[in-house]
């Protein structure tokens, strides 16, 4: 299965990989204490690492979040392994004063295997890799992203505004934004 | 004198009344005719049958205001209708009607309507250069391509139709093919057994030298906006549209003339202007019907029909017709 | 007709030196029956104002048929869809370039006040077409039903020439 | 026609595809670098019709933001309001009826038949041919009357709640729809004759704007564009969801990456919706449209949800952060146009620009779905 190969690439990213949260066992358990679970994460803040995730219940299987810097090295296992772009997109965690930006991967051929990988820069200096190098579609998506978020994709070829007019400095989506 | 002076007035200002009226009405018969075939009732509101609906158009047309575009040119950008609509309405003057409406015979009929002709194509390209648009440009040497690749091969028919009957005088070609339809020049007789396809050759180019139809790449609407009338606002596109039509039926009595025999009845009986009104209108119909069905060629498809189709099957034509001569 | 300020559309044609009254009906009456609307569709409401074109409900009926996609060759322009900040400034040029009697259709909630995208952190769209341009006829509808756009261009036509087409049915005698 | 061309830098010159073009069918901008006919350089300039959907989402409750999603790609409507529902009942947990789920299913493929009778009006339009569109159009509005009876409006509908449908579909919907499905049919076989078999038509499109298997993964480009160029990949097919299962049904691909390849998908996705209406039909089964327990107040667990579900433009998935508040904490909506038409800078350089245009209509754009 390829969910299993890519789990395997992605985990040997991380140093000193953390046991792999087998939330999907915990999951299929009981639903009643899924409610909890999400509850208690909130509080300590999410370590990188790879989780794998119950389809039925999110909407896809792998979820790896990681440092920018190994942001590249994780798309690039993606791309060999076959994967397409659906959607690069941006979370503001006004709380946490954090911007995340979320990549979705997904496979074209039957067995299903939907990769999200976040990560986290703080809100005031959000620097990303770009990742339009390997995927050339990531392209707009990620003026897209800078547009509403702020989010700077070094290495981006034209980092103009694409939604917003051409002289546009203000980034609607985050939290504290006053039209 | 005055009495020939007086009878080529009166002759030229009823070819003029014949095109401007045709050219309303035929307006309105395609917009019927597009809306027959679209399942649509189209324009039936306005008068009877909609039959107020040109008149309504050439008032809108007239009372709009005139735009010249900033920096264009104004000299070609006033001559270009003009001379879209002028040569067309010229060449109705020898064209004949029956044995005895025609406004002025002349001995080298064909060629004068060839020669004005060509001027039409020269009015698109001033109205293309002449409103300093950039579809306007890339519309008119479209538009002037496809002008000069289509009359080559439409010349060469009709040499081969003159070369045969002798004249250029249309009055005299329709006559040659009096006696209803075994001699008309359509069926192929023993020096030219290749008429029928000369006949669909001189059709196809009608149609592509009235940009219309599966060629209208000079006003190619879905891609270059309006192409070569892109700026022409209210008058001046209504001569371009007066234009269009009156080349139509040019083209249409062209074709009546050379190989459906003109004025003459099928079975030889009571000829009459009847019959010539009748078969325009018959070939103008089939222009509208391909208007509505077929869609629109590529530029490059659409010389290659010309230069590697047409043009040889015409020649191949012309010299056998001349072997054939010689022997029958 | 030498007027020199160019008569807007809202009342007849005003007097000149020579006052042809008869000769300004009939032409306002030959271009009522003759709207060009200009091929400028923005969003759904460009799907209803194609779909009158069609077969169904045929604007060509009125003379309404001829899509022009050139502004100087039209005399309507429907504004069918939201106006985005973005849109505005082109949208202004389209219509100075329309040659004079012209009139503007504003389809649609979106053109009329910004439908229902105009909530209070909208920083993108432009409320209503009114705000830029001399809007004549306003359609509400979200989209407007075919029927609506037929309806709007008969109000059209009696505001220009004051003539009505068929006998109004509610209209007391 | 369309091989690599060298030009030095001064003879080129910009044209603007602009935000009023007929051929864009919307507001969409392409400024391209041309010599002559042949396209150097092209790039899409968006944002014209850009109103903000996801803000939207973040600060109306997730009832309120159903009307908008009909109105991000108003030809196949239906399907996007069916993504968002999906997604919210798979965050909140909502159970939905057996009957909704069919009616569910049936409604959308009759607006997948609807948006593709309109799209291939509109192409065939932008080759120059008239009159298919009024005929595609007058079946399609044959659709509107169905789906207006049920559902209250002919283009951007409200039709589905959480967890099930807004009113019942009565006798005569399911006596019009089988009514349709032979008429369309026989229509169908009409276009067939008449455009696909038409030689100017095949010779406007065979060969015409290849986009390879291989440029529709780096883009993402997903739906008819991806199975035109062999890709076997349909959402209903690869990540089932609602009653999808029950159905047989196959997914056309062809294998020559052109227009035609497209075109055909298309064409052959309607009669593949059809038997879908067909079985839909059948299986109907009675009971509720609405589950027992109404969800009053629709608060999703905190966490990150994911739905994609296949519109008659390609898989559209809605990403939905929540807080466990009842608006949405993020609201984040991938629109399949978006992706299809990002390849089109890369994929028409060194066409002639009647090529590109029509390469630009097999790619079935809806210009709100891109700017959102």
């Amino acid at each position: 299965m390829i969910k299993e190969t890519v789990k395997q690439a992605l985990q040997d990213l991380f140093p000193d990989p953390p046991p792999v949260v087998e939330e999907l066992v915990a999951e299929a358990a009981a639903e009643g204490e899924e409610e909890k679970k999400p509850a208690k994460k909130k509080e300590e803040p999410r370590i990188n690492g790879v989780i794998e995730r119950d389809h039925a219940a999110h909407g896809y299987d792998i979820d790896v979040q990681l440092e920018p810097g190994q942001l590249l090295a994780a798309v690039m296992i993606l791309d060999k392994t076959g994967f397409f772009l659906e959607s690069v997109t941006g979370v503001d965690w006004i709380k946490e004063d954090q911007l995340e930006s979320v990549y979705d991967f997904s496979r074209f051929d039957f067995d299903v295997c939907r990769v999200v990988i976040r990560t986290r820069t703080s809100r005031s200096e959000p620097k990303v890799p770009t990742i339009s190098k390997i995927y050339p579609g990531a392209g707009w998506h990620e003026r897209e992203t800078h547009d509403f978020f702020g989010i700077k994709f070094e290495g981006h070829p034209h980092l103009i505004p694409l939604l917003l007019p051409e002289d546009a400095d203000f980034h609607p989506l985050l939290k504290d934004f006053k039209p | 004198m005055s009495l020939t002076i007086l009878n080529a007035l009166v002759a030229v200002v009823a070819a003029i009344a014949f095109a401007a009226l045709n050219a309303a009405y035929l307006v309105w018969a395609e917009r019927r005719g597009a809306g027959r075939i679209q399942r649509r009732p189209g324009p039936n509101v306005n008068g009877p049958f909609g039959l107020l609906q040109p008149p309504a158009d050439g008032i809108k047309l007239m009372t709009k205001q005139l735009m010249i575009p900033g920096g264009a040119d104004k000299a070609l950008f006033m001559v270009a209708p003009v001379l879209a609509m002028a040569p067309a309405i010229t060449s109705f003057v020898t064209i004949p009607f029956s044995e005895t409406i025609v406004a002025r015979s002349m001995d080298i009929g064909v060629l004068m309507i060839f020669a004005f002709a060509s001027l039409g194509g020269m009015a698109i390209l001033f109205a293309g250069w002449g409103s300093r648009n950039k579809y306007g440009v890339m519309a008119s040497v479209r538009a002037v391509s496809q002008a000069i690749s289509y009359e080559v091969p439409m010349l060469i028919t009709v040499i081969t139709i003159v070369m045969m009957t002798g004249t250029m005088n249309l009055h005299e070609l329709a006559t040659s093919q009096a006696g209803g339809m075994w001699n008309w020049n359509i069926v192929p007789s023993l020096s030219s057994p290749l008429m029928p396809v000369s006949f669909l050759i001189f059709f196809i180019c009608s149609l592509a030298e009235t940009n219309r139809a599966p060629f209208d790449l000079g006003e190619a609407e879905s891609e270059l906006v309006a192409g070569f009338h892109t700026e022409y606002g209210s008058m001046g596109f209504g001569l371009f549209f007066m234009g269009e039509y009156a080349n139509i039926v040019i083209g249409a009595s062209l074709i009546t003339i050379l190989f459906l025999g003109g004025w003459d009845c099928p079975l030889g009986l009571f000829p009459g202007v009847w019959w010539f009104l009748l078969k325009i209108y018959l070939l103008i119909f089939s222009f509208i019907w391909i208007r509505w069905t077929f869609p629109r060629t590529t530029i490059y498809g659409l010389l290659n029909l010309s230069w590697k189709i047409l043009i040889p099957i015409s020649l191949f034509n012309l010299l056998l017709t001349a072997g054939l001569l010689k022997v029958f | 007709m030498g007027t020199q300020n160019v008569p807007s559309p809202l009342e007849p044609i005003p007097s000149s030196v020579v006052q042809f009254a008869v000769a300004d009906k009939l032409i306002n009456i030959g271009r009522v029956n003759s709207f060009w609307p200009l091929t400028f569709g923005i969003a759904c409401c460009a799907i209803e104002m194609m779909a009158t074109g069609c077969a169904r409900f045929d604007m060509s009926r009125f003379g309404a048929e001829v899509f022009r996609p050139s502004p100087r060759q039209s005399d309507v322009m429907i504004v069918a869809g939201t106006v985005t900040k973005k849109m505005m400034p082109g949208i202004k040029v389209l219509y100075d370039q329309m040659p004079e009697p012209k009139w503007v259709i504003a389809l649609g909630n979106c053109a009329i006040s910004g439908g229902p995208f105009a909530f209070e952190g909208q920083y993108s769209i432009v409320l209503g077409a009114d705000t830029f341009l001399p809007v004549d006829i306003y359609i509400p509808g979200c989209p407007p039903r075919p029927e609506a756009l037929l309806e709007g261009i008969l109000q059209l036509e009696n505001k220009v020439s004051g003539w009505n087409r068929w006998k109004d049915p509610e209209a007391k005698a | 026609m369309s091989g690599p061309i060298h030009i030095r830098p001064d003879e080129t010159f910009t044209l603007n595809v602009g935000p009023q073009h007929p051929a864009t069918h919307g507001v969409l901008r392409v400024k391209m670098e041309m010599d002559g006919e042949y396209i150097v350089k092209a790039e899409t300039v968006l944002g014209y019709i850009h109103r903000m959907h996801e803000l939207m989402g973040e600060n109306r409750t997730y009832p309120q933001v159903l009307p908008n999603l009909s109105r991000l790609d108003y030809l196949g409507a239906l399907g996007y309001t069916h993504g968002h529902v999906l997604a919210v009942e798979r965050a909140a947990g909502i159970e939905v009826p057996e009957r909704a789920e069919y009616i569910r299913a049936i409604t959308v493929e009759l607006n997948r038949v609807a948006s593709h009778l309109f799209w291939f009006g509109a192409f065939v339009m932008d080759l120059g041919g008239f009159t298919p569109l009024m005929y595609a159009i007058e079946d399609r509005e044959h659709i509107l009357d169905m789906l207006e009876a049920v559902t209250g409006s002919r283009l951007t509908y409200c039709y589905y709640r959480f967890g099930g449908l807004y009113n019942d579909v009565d006798d005569d919907f399911i006596a019009a729809a089988r009514a349709f499905i032979p008429r369309m049919r026989k229509s169908l076989k009409k276009y067939d004759a008449l455009v696909t078999g038409n030689i100017i038509f095949r010779k406007r499109l065979e060969g015409i704007g290849p986009i390879s298997a291989e440029m529709c993964r780096k883009y993402g480009a997903t739906g008819p564009v991806a199975r035109g160029a062999g890709l076997d990949f349909d959402v209903r097919k690869n990540e089932p969801y609602s009653v999808y299962p029950e159905f047989d049904f196959d997914v056309p691909v062809y294998h020559e990456c052109d227009s035609l390849a497209r075109y055909k998908v298309r064409m052959d996705e309607m009669e593949q919706s059809l038997r879908i209406i067909e079985q839909g039909l059948d299986k109907l089964p009675d009971g509720p449209i609405m589950p027992k327990k109404k969800p009053k107040l629709i608060k999703p667990p905190v966490g990150d949800y994911y739905q994609a579900v296949e519109t008659a433009r390609g898989s559209f998935g809605i990403r939905i952060v929540s807080d466990g508040t009842k608006n949405a904490y993020r609201f984040k909506l991938r629109s399949p146009t978006y992706s299809n038409m990002s390849l089109f800078d890369e994929a028409c350089e060194g066409m002639m620009i009647m090529d590109a245009l029509a390469m630009m209509g097999s790619l079935d754009l809806v210009i709100p779905e891109i700017d959102r």
